[in-house]
């Protein structure tokens, strides 16, 4: 790091400068309000709230099939471990057993889910530091994973296929061979953003040392998934408390060292290889049967509470779900992953550059809907 | 839609508690003596229902305690029983692993209670989107601004009273 | 300086592959067979009539409330060439609010509405997408004929849980 | 002056305008598609074949676009910051020589006149950007003054060693004194040095930090629009235009190619252009490659890095010079001294991937994981 301290050599007038709610880098509709002292972040006061359409009080007026659909909007780039995470909450409160192929036919729309979510991080994270061409290699690549998501279930992205009790129905019949063609052209679009942006020195000099937080003030701000694992907490809900099958594969948690914003690039990076891993296991294991349990369409779970975990792309979501016996939940609360690594934004922010601002900010991977739901 | 279809006596969902939860439900009742908890259990947690006051120190003894050390707030929510507001901290341990329900209740008249910012800084925006969403003021909060809505919005539109706003098809 | 010198090679090296974008208007992306486009109206062609009866299930089970039926005697039941008795009189989608979630389809009993491959929403005014009856019906059987469409056999459509787990689930708890 | 030299003149200043706003309309045209199929995209397809007459139609669409205009706007210094861009870019184009005798004036201070003018359009960004009342527009004029002024050295420096060994700052000379062999396998640091410089004088990618549309949002330029911005924009594409063409006078020997006579006008133009649309396309392929660095990143370059270079490169042509040693063995020093500032970068930046630029797996022991 550059000694940033003018202090003492020169009279400066602090300006205020306010970072969005439109501006190409604030992914959606973030706004950060800034006192700069040239181009040095003196004090950052974050604001959101652009993009709230009150989720959580939508849910509380609808059917539980009906949900799916708001859950599939909350987070809009990574809509099946969405679904998924609310369809287990339910499943869990009502105790209905998911058939064995629905949980592996999840388990690889998500992960499938988790890659193409950090293919779009990659691109707009380049887009961020200033390099145009990542972001069209990625969604080259993620266009793949969208039409293997519309051959599947029907929709480009919002999806609504994962269902309470299993999925709406079932893969279609080359579903394996077309995986395997589809994970051999993403690994090899990978490779080719690693040679392109990953270790060029220009962005390793523009992300290396960058937004530096330590274990312990990211573990008090509630940070999770790739933002707290590049500071080495190996925190990850698939191993901890492995959900669906989770733990029938062998994969690996990309931890960082330094939790800067190349580590929680490149843990995302490395994520990408594990998630094509155990994509690769489930085609594998994959059982016949039947993939959804059937149960009514309008569900009546019985009364109480549960909180059930899981890890998205971001981080880890949480879903409270209060029942009170009616077709409609009592309460719904989400754990919004960007929403906690978002808050830590003043602490990554102070004392930088406006320019770091941005590669900040774009490492942390924020989805505005899920922030503000 | 209405709610229809809503049954008087709806069934209670049975409780499963995995060995950690298990584990904990033994455990906390010595911790927590002094604050004479209510405890007990939701589907897949141990639950600690405590005075809305009690609520920080109670937190720290949870975070400091060697064989609790909650250090994650997982996640904070207010639920709105009518009778009630029900302030909510899921908390996690990045260590053991294991989690807990921490409840409070509150009036919802004058909802108030303590702030657990200085615990775990992560509560910061949950505990202003509740004070948006359901008025619950959180004393000792470095800055309640709002945080969801706009500065004079009016009503807490989290609560199950708040009357949605007429929509209107252009 | 090698990291940079190889990401050169690399946009060298696209430079000579094929673009892998589409001239959009002129050429469409292909859509796959599962793809939800719009909810569409399906028509019986041996009795020459719509499949829906204006049951007002999709309308009460979609999420977005983008729905409107209504229901009226049918004609030819009376002149006894329909077996279905009731027909649907008027039908109104708002494509412009519809979020393409394929509920409805779930939830027909009669077939009588399928998501189409239509998806082209630019209109040059708002309620252009409110779309009626006789239009849907029109996409509808464009999506058969492009589809090769057919109502599924009678047992399938209605899954047996619907009637049966009312119980079941009373006795679970 | 005679009626008959003023009348050649203005026709010669129309030529040279026309000239330039067509070669710009073709590099917007070139850049589009290059960028493009560098992304696996088309490029501009739908006017014309090709989409070649995009540009054209681009350029109609900022003509007829309605000027907004902020109401807290210094209006006088408004308008003029885009002329102060777009005149001297214009400006240097008189002694730019595109083939042997091809060139409005030939000055005998040409590369001193140059450069003279281009450091004034400076003065336009920082006004554009002052008087825009835009706070990015300011950080975007500050940012365009401290790199435009710092990266003028060592542009000077890099051009110094070519008139050092030209023993002339006219350009043509430059050229001819290369007919033996080009300045860029005499002095190859010139040519890295000046370049690099010239990327930054630009404010292209790496160094397209005054306009960075992720950070400031297009810089000084942000409050404009239609025709002003069009202005600017035109001054961003001849100032490429520019640098691409004094690389190729300066290093790459002009019009002379071995085996095509010079003497002839039309194919000295020919092979002057085509040489400095391989520069430029150089220019895009960088574009198109790297992200962007940070202004003090920026600074550090420049004055840690290019301007002792250039002044070594400096120090070293002056030795040659003095000494009248062989033009080879100045060749091989410039090239010893490139490669030891390659290697050194590279050492300081680290080149990757070693285990230490990578992240770690962690797999947890079987007992943990099925714990719970």
């Amino acid at each position: 790091m550059v000694d940033l301290s003018t202090e003492g050599q020169l009279d400066t007038v602090q300006m205020m400068v306010n970072m969005g709610p439109q501006h190409p880098s604030t992914h959606g509709v973030f706004r950060m309000v800034l006192w700069v002292d040239g181009e040095r972040i003196v004090d950052l006061e974050p604001h959101i709230g652009y993009l709230h359409r009150g989720s959580e009080k939508l849910c509380e007026g609808e059917l539980y099939v009906q949900i799916v659909t708001l859950f599939d909007r909350m987070d809009y780039i990574s809509n099946l471990n969405n679904e998924m995470i609310f369809c287990r909450a339910v499943e869990r409160l009502m105790g209905l057993a998911v058939p064995e192929r629905a949980e592996y036919i999840r388990v690889i729309l998500c992960e499938l889910n988790r890659v193409a979510s950090h293919l779009l991080f990659c691109g707009t994270f380049g887009i961020d530091a200033g390099a145009m061409t990542p972001i069209m290699y990625a969604f080259r690549d993620r266009e793949k994973i969208q039409s293997m998501f519309e051959a599947v279930t029907g929709a480009r992205m919002m999806h609504n296929y994962i269902r309470i009790g299993g999925v709406k129905g079932d893969v279609p019949d080359d579903f394996s061979q077309r995986m395997g063609a589809l994970l051999k052209v993403l690994r090899q679009g990978i490779n080719e953003t690693d040679k392109l942006l990953s270790f060029s020195e220009i962005f390793l000099a523009r992300t290396k040392g960058i937004g530096v937080i330590d274990a312990e003030t990211a573990i008090a701000y509630g940070m999770s998934g790739p933002s707290l694992r590049a500071c080495g907490v190996p925190m990850d809900v698939r191993k901890d408390e492995p959900y669906s099958v989770y733990d029938r594969f062998d994969f690996g948690i990309p931890i960082g060292e330094k939790g800067d914003s190349w580590d929680r690039y490149y843990v995302r990076v490395e994520e990408m290889r594990q998630s094509m891993r155990i994509i690769e296991q489930a085609l594998e294991q994959m059982p016949d049967g039947p993939t959804i349990t059937p149960s009514r369409l309008v569900l009546r779970p019985p009364q109480g509470e549960v909180y059930v975990r899981g890890e998205n792309p971001r981080g880890e979501i949480g879903v409270y779900l209060v029942s009170n016996g009616a077709d409609k939940p009592y309460r719904v609360k989400v754990r919004p992953p960007s929403f906690c690594n978002l808050m830590a934004i003043k602490e990554l922010l102070k004392d930088t550059y406006i320019a770091d601002a941005v590669v900040i900010l774009g490492s942390l991977d924020i989805v505005l809907g899920e922030v503000d739901r | 839609m209405v709610e229809r279809h809503r049954r008087e006596e709806a069934p209670q969902a049975p409780v499963d508690l995995d060995d950690k939860g298990r584990a904990l439900e033994l455990l906390l009742p010595g911790i927590l003596a002094e604050f004479q908890p209510e405890i007990g259990a939701t589907v897949n947690l141990v639950s600690v229902t405590v005075k809305s006051q009690d609520v920080p120190s109670v937190c720290r003894l949870v975070k400091e305690d060697p064989r609790l050390s909650f250090n994650f707030l997982m996640c904070l929510c207010v639920v709105d029983y009518e009778e009630h507001l029900q302030v909510v901290y899921h908390l996690y341990s990045t260590d053991m692993k294991h989690m807990m329900v921490l409840k409070a209740n509150v009036s919802p008249e004058e909802p108030s209670l303590p702030s657990v910012t200085s615990l775990w800084t992560g509560a910061d925006w949950y505990e202003r989107e509740s004070h948006d969403l359901f008025g619950v003021v959180f004393e000792g909060h470095p800055n309640m601004a709002p945080l969801l809505l706009y500065e004079g919005f009016e009503g807490f539109p989290g609560r199950r009273n708040y009357e949605m706003p007429e929509y209107k098809e252009w | 300086m090698l990291g940079n010198l190889k990401g050169l090679m690399v946009t060298f090296a696209t430079f000579f592959r094929k673009p892998v974008t589409y001239k959009y208007p002129q050429e469409h992306k292909p859509i796959e067979d599962r793809y939800m486009g719009f909810p569409v109206l399906m028509w019986d062609e041996k009795v020459e009539e719509p499949y829906c009866t204006g049951c007002m299930v999709c309308v009460r089970y979609c999420p977005t409330q983008c729905m409107s039926a209504v229901m009226k005697d049918n004609p030819l039941h009376a002149e006894g060439k329909s077996t279905r008795r009731k027909i649907v009189d008027s039908f109104e989608i708002n494509l412009g609010r519809c979020i393409l979630c394929g509920i409805c389809v779930d939830v027909c009993n009669f077939d009588a509405i399928e998501m189409s491959h239509e998806h082209e929403l630019s209109k040059y005014a708002r309620n252009d997408n409110r779309t009626n009856l006789p239009r849907l019906l029109e996409m509808g059987r464009s999506y058969q004929k492009e589809s090769g469409w057919k109502p599924k056999p009678v047992k399938e459509t209605k899954p047996e849980p619907e009637t049966k787990t009312e119980e079941a689930v009373e006795a679970e708890n | 002056m005679s009626a008959l030299e003023t009348l050649l003149l203005v026709l010669a200043i129309f030529g040279v305008l026309t000239g330039l706003s067509v070669i710009v309309l073709s590099l917007i045209w070139l850049e589009r598609k290059f960028l493009g199929r560098m992304q696996m995209r088309m490029g501009p397809m739908h006017v014309g074949p090709f989409g070649l007459l995009q540009p054209v139609a681009d350029a109609v669409k900022l003509m007829a676009k309605e000027d907004l205009l902020s109401s807290l706007v210094d209006r006088v210094v408004y308008w003029v910051a885009p002329l102060a861009v777009f005149v001297p870019t214009f400006m240097i184009w008189v002694t730019i020589p595109v083939a042997r005798d091809l060139v409005i004036r030939n000055l005998d201070m040409g590369l001193f006149y140059i450069i003279a003018f281009s450091v004034l359009s400076i003065v336009g960004l920082v006004t554009a950007g002052w008087a825009s009342s835009n706070k990015y527009a300011v950080l975007g004029g500050f940012r365009a003054a401290a790199q435009l002024v710092s990266y003028e050295i060592p542009l000077i420096l890099a051009v110094l060693g070519v008139a050092m060994l030209a023993q002339s700052m006219n350009l043509e000379e430059v050229v001819n004194s290369q007919s033996t062999v080009v300045y860029a396998l005499v002095q190859p640091l010139g040519l890295v040095i000046f370049f690099i410089a010239g990327l930054a004088e630009l404010g292209r990618t790496p160094f397209d930090i005054h306009p960075a549309e992720s950070e400031v949002v297009g810089g000084p330029f942000v409050e404009y629009s239609g025709a002003h911005w069009a202005v600017f924009f035109l001054a961003e594409y001849i100032n490429t235009f520019a640098i691409a063409a004094l690389t190729v006078l300066l290093f790459l020997g002009g019009w002379l190619f071995p085996g095509i006579s010079g003497d002839v006008s039309a194919l000295g133009v020919l092979v002057f252009l085509v040489k400095t649309y391989l520069v430029i396309l150089v220019v895009f392929w960088i574009r198109g490659t790297y992200p962007r660095l940070r202004i003090d990143q920026l600074m550090s370059l420049g004055w840690k890095v290019l301007v002792p270079l250039a002044l070594v490169n400096v120090v070293i042509t002056a030795s040659y010079m003095f000494y009248g040693w062989s033009a080879w063995s100045l060749s091989l020093m410039s090239l010893a001294i490139l490669g030891a500032a390659i290697w050194g970068l590279s050492k300081r930046m680290r080149t990757a991937p070693t285990p230490e630029y990578t992240v770690k797996l962690y797999v947890p022991a079987p007992e943990a994981s099925n714990a719970g």
